[in-house]
């Protein structure tokens, strides 16, 4: 017995190359983020939160470690009898194997999976994005409205609106009209790319947009606009909160330190909705003797020992003495020898800073520290 | 180590004024994020051990919530099983309640393990140990039961009222006392023992039969002339945490990153459950040093030499110096603590300064509003 | 559904001599595959409760392991909760031990809840319901409390002492009596309640103020003139399994498929622990029918209108009839087994006839060997 | 900490082709097999039995049902904080993506992933065969004899050995030669397709074989000659006990049947070696009052009133009043309407014979009933 009738599909297939080498091995979705979370963290923990059972997650590039990690459903809970998350690539069939060719496709090769579970809504979401979001309350204003699709729309500044999908609504914020990046745009109201869809509605566009040559096979290029053309009830979902999509190494940089200056707005000590995620076998962090530690962000396992200011230290950083940390995010077992000095760098995970370097300038772009940097 | 039967045992010995109230001896917080249990349990998966009960007297329910189904001390489910099994309820006197009743208790579930040797350890000694070794000494010793042991020159001041083995060459147990404190050197015994399950039904019937009120430990005393016992000495780092005196110094002496690296190896990784807490935000006004702090706290006041447990909230200007903070306590700002022990859920924020020594700790009670 | 806390009360009220001897009744077997608390448990699963608390008095054990953290109901262990709590442990009398004292004794985990209503049932009631329907007719009928009930015909023969409600137009409830079996036509109450977290902590303060003795079903019976107290009808199977006779007769007629498919209903799963069980093994010499069969049996036997737990192994000849047999039992060859209870774990080995009555059920018990 | 430092891979990429309609929705090791079980089952419960963490399983042809039910660990206690399983599907990765080409390949292509838990020794397993075997014990050999390679073998008749790869071993079991069904021959020491390898010998041997143009990228066609070639030291390990690769309709039902006529063999009721699967919440058996059953295995769920013989029922079958079954294997939610008489059969799931239909012979071939056969 499922807590509500709806699926969640996770669309995970993102190669992510505007964050360059830290997606070389890993999706964007598995890339570290806040001290100790992946972002794909935030969408499994708030469906875990909104009681969701069943999770697929769509993934495509390079992605043993991304579906070994989101394979371990009971980091969120949704381990239990009837619930699951199901990794779903591209996979041969009788018909032949093709690569996911777009957001919709992704779903249209699913069907089956999706049938199986036989649900009144599904939820579409995407993998790289930080929010805290109650998707129950999102299904709720779905069913009121009796609408066939719902999609979340974030208030955005107007001189902004023209980066995002935007949706013209009326009174009751049904959507009258759907703009991809409108050079005037008409409203503020940005697309999140979270939707619910009735399944029965969706199924059935889904199975005529693929055989649409002429079709991107994508949300919102040609699913959403085919809604809107066959007149269908789409309805937006007004969301109030913190939000990002960490596309370049300046966002993700810039959205860890929103923890610091930000806080009230992306609050993880909510005790109320967690964010879930693998918990590493390591102890509490050692803040030693020579230590100085202010404004920060630290996780469990680190052993600092020199100065840290306005910074995210992930699990396992060490910061011997002497050394000095400021302005960077340092992701995880990343090592700032004795008498280091970084600023404003963002390192890949397992990276050495050497005995008395300095990195990092104290303005311009984020340097993205990728490889080790030897020591005197 | 599959062929082994885990023991965590009835820890009755211990009395820990305040903490013990509410609490069974397993569920003491310990250094940030841990409970006493993780050590042993780490100790017995770590060493391929995948069947293990759990003895306990009374207020199972945290332990119950802690340990689960053992999950996150990587037991398999399926192959392998964790039990917590409590004494009989009967309401006898208090004096009757002790590890041997609660064998006799739980005896079918002993009897039942397809396992052919008995590992029985406590969980208030503090150790990291791979029982395997043991076990190979005590196959290649041919001895009845082998005690684990750690030879200290601080027994004038630390492990009160443990058991100190008396061990002839080539190490056999020859006497087992209590620690007085009236010498630095000595062998102390971790009341952890390594036996075959038969050797261990042996003795509890043997205890059981004795007197209602002895346990193992007397009834291995008794059996020291008759049975081969031999002592095997633990390496590392040992600690036994059974006086508030001790919890204290313990705690202190860890935040030593160089001696809590001997206890904390991640080779030899100490699991505990989690609670999904947040990384520990410092403010700018935040000043720590010397101290072991666990997750989701919120720190923007000055904290020297101190331990603190998770989701703990220190306000701007508050002073914590050589203090043990539980889980959850909130110390409002410019709050002065020293040599303290503050335990779970309770709130500083009336009361500007709380300043003990080092022979005097205070305690301050769960939930207390102070 | 999800903003109620549910509650599986105390079961102080229940005796079954020999089935609850060992174990405390949540844990008692019943129709092969299923122990008492999987009906309670899979009622609020599946209406979407995900905080459960299960009060027990004693030997939590066998509770512990069947509910694990809850996953196999379906409660996600990160946004939900499943806690064994247990009553004070203090050596007092029998008598003070109740459901309002464990209630009392673990306030803070009922006050801590977030949960805005609370849904209160036994695990010896079995039925199935979807809590959501009267939560609604709670709140439309602005109750302080609402007590589910069946309206039965039998109640002369069945739910000996189970509490009977006279109720008023439109359904307020006016007494609350014990059925004494004089009557036929009555009101059976499920001793399930529904009410606001407040009204029932107020509740339970009351009747501790009250007396010691008091129980939340005294405090309530006292409250009728001054709550609204409402009834709430339950459709479909309904069976109270607090005495011997009871349990047996239900399993009888749970043997009738037509019956049982109202309480196994597959959009209304009652959920258990899996015991990894292989299927049952009937021998060509096997003469099987009217029976429940558990699985992992290995049948060679007759077996006619009767219930079999799982992994019980009936031999060549052995007739069983009219009877009751739980996990892991053994009859032997040519054994004959009439109106007969047999206990887990018991052997039917040496005595070739065991004969009861209809009226004279015979108890085997648990581990026995016959 | 593991309890041994080995990982397995279980080879589970098999069509099946030979199991017709069985696997056009699931692939083989999918398949159902004994009253409740799916065959990969047995696999994955011997791991679990043998102390083993990690699994990675293989997957490649239509893999949405098989995946989905390998991913919920839990079933076999897999679930711990250092296990799991993991599926392993082909991936797209920098250098493009392609399916595996062979056995051997599909371990080369997930290097990466043994690298990451850096074992000593990887078990490699194929997901379509019965049988319980302690790979602890097959681990001692391979560890008492100093071998680089260990695998199970089976005596079989030497008349059948040439369907099967021999070994021909000395008196130490040491393998010296490998014949892939020969004509004539030398031992009846038949391969499982169970291998022990120290991995880095396979490591190495992997990243050769990838670059041989002339290899079929294959355990037993390649690697193994190659380790013979190399000098290196292949032991033999001795299998005793029930083993069945289940590749055609007539062994698939001949597999069940053992369960009635070699219960000695393939012991399913032995509680120190169970074989787990997922446990599907429907209540006991009901054996109405018209019932006959005798010589069957019958899982819970099923409601029986007329006559079984010498059959097997998977879980929820329903035989209605006078209905017959005889020596069949009838697949989940198989149900028999009153009267109807099946004999010889083997269905699929959620087949319905009708009321009064007759199905199946009392000789030749096993009939495989993919259909729903209507009634009166």
């Amino acid at each position: 017995m499922r807590q509500n009738n709806m699926v969640a599909m996770i669309l995970a297939g993102g190669r992510g190359s505007r964050l360059y080498d830290l997606t070389n091995k890993v999706a964007k979705p598995a890339v570290y983020f806040g001290g100790k979370y992946r972002i794909i963290d935030f969408p499994l923990s708030n469906c875990a939160n909104s009681g969701i059972d069943v999770v697929g997650v769509l993934t495509q590039y390079e992605s043993v470690l991304l579906n070994s990690y989101v394979a371990k459903a009971s980091l969120w809970g949704l381990d239990a009898k009837d619930s699951g998350i199901y990794v779903l690539p591209p996979r041969e069939k009788i018909e032949g194997f093709g690569l996911y060719r777009g957001t919709a496709d992704a779903i249209t090769q699913n069907i089956d999976f999706i049938d199986y579970y036989d649900p009144e809504t599904v939820l579409i979401l995407s993998g790289d994005h930080i929010y805290k979001m109650d998707y129950s309350k999102m299904l709720d204003c779905h069913n009121d409205n009796k609408a066939d699709a719902t999609i979340a729309v974030l208030e955005v500044p107007l001189k902004e609106a023209s980066r995002f999908g935007i949706m013209n609504t009326d009174a009751t914020d049904r959507i009258v009209e759907f703009e991809e990046k409108p050079k005037q745009p008409k409203s503020n109201l940005a697309s999140m790319g979270i939707y619910i869809f009735d399944w029965k509605k969706l199924r059935k566009a889904l199975l005529d947009d693929v055989k649409n040559p002429d079709s991107n096979h994508d949300f919102g290029k040609d699913i959403i606009p085919g809604f809107l053309n066959g007149g269908l009830h789409l309805q937006a979902y007004r969301f109030k909160g913190y939000w990002k999509d960490v596309g370049t190494i300046d966002s993700l940089w810039e959205s860890n330190m929103d923890l610091l200056y930000r806080s009230e707005e992306l609050n993880l000590h909510d005790s109320a909705w967690k964010i879930y995620t693998e918990d590493v076998t390591v102890p509490a962090q050692f803040i030693g003797p020579k230590a100085h530690v202010s404004n920060a962000y630290i996780n469990q396992g680190c052993v600092v020992n020199g100065t840290v200011k306005n910074s995210v230290l992930f699990t396992g950083v060490v910061v011997e003495e002497g050394a000095e940390v400021s302005d960077s995010v340092l992701m995880p077992y990343t090592v700032v020898k004795a008498g280091a000095k970084v600023q404003r760098i963002l390192t890949d995970d397992h990276i050495t800073i050497g005995v008395n370097q300095t990195v990092g300038q104290p303005d311009g772009e984020i340097l993205l520290v990728a490889k080790n940097v030897k020591g005197d | 180590m599959i062929n082994t039967l885990g023991i965590v045992s009835y820890d009755d010995f211990v009395e820990i004024p305040g903490l013990t109230d509410t609490r069974p001896v397993p569920s003491i917080s310990f250094m940030g994020r841990y409970r006493l249990i993780d050590f042993v349990l780490s100790n017995m998966t770590n060493s391929g051990i995948s069947n293990i009960q759990i003895y306990l007297k009374n207020k199972p329910r945290s332990v119950i919530e802690h340990v689960g189904t053992g999950r996150h001390y990587n037991i398999n489910s399926k192959s392998g099983k964790l039990r917590i099994l409590t004494g009989e309820v009967n309401a006898q006197a208090e004096v009757y309640h002790h590890d041997v009743s609660a064998y006799m208790a739980n005896m079918q579930y002993i009897e039942d393990a397809h396992q052919e040797y008995v590992v029985i350890a406590p969980s208030y000694m503090i150790y990291k140990f791979d029982f395997n070794e043991a076990l190979l000494a005590h196959k290649e010793n041919k001895a009845d039961v082998t005690v684990l042991y750690k030879t200290v020159d601080n027994a004038d001041t630390s492990f009160a009222r443990i058991d100190t083995l008396t061990i002839d060459k080539p190490r056999r147990v020859v006497a087992i006392d209590k620690n007085q404190g009236k010498f630095k050197n000595r062998h102390i015994s971790l009341s952890s023992y390594i036996m075959s399950k038969e050797v261990f039904i042996h003795l509890v019937y043997l205890a059981h039969e004795t007197s209602s009120l002895y346990t193992l430990r007397d009834i291995l005393k008794d059996q020291l002339p008759l049975m081969n016992v031999m002592a095997y000495p633990v390496k590392g780092y040992v600690a036994s945490i059974n006086t508030m005196p001790e919890y204290y110094k313990v705690s202190m002496e860890l935040t030593d990153y160089e001696m809590a690296k001997e206890l904390f190896n991640p080779q030899w990784p100490i699991h505990t459950r989690t609670n999904d807490s947040a990384p520990t935000q410092y403010a700018t006004e935040a000043d720590v040093s010397g101290s072991v702090i666990a997750n989701h706290c919120q720190i923007a006041g000055t904290v020297k030499h101190s331990v603190i447990g998770r989701d703990v909230v220190i306000g701007k200007g508050a002073v914590i110096e050589d203090s043990v903070i539980l889980a959850n306590v909130e110390v409002a700002e410019n709050a002065v603590l020293k040599h303290v022990v503050v335990d779970k859920f309770a709130r500083i924020v009336h009361k500007n300064e709380l300043v003990g020594t080092p022979d005097r700790i205070i305690y301050v009670k769960r939930k207390d509003v102070i």
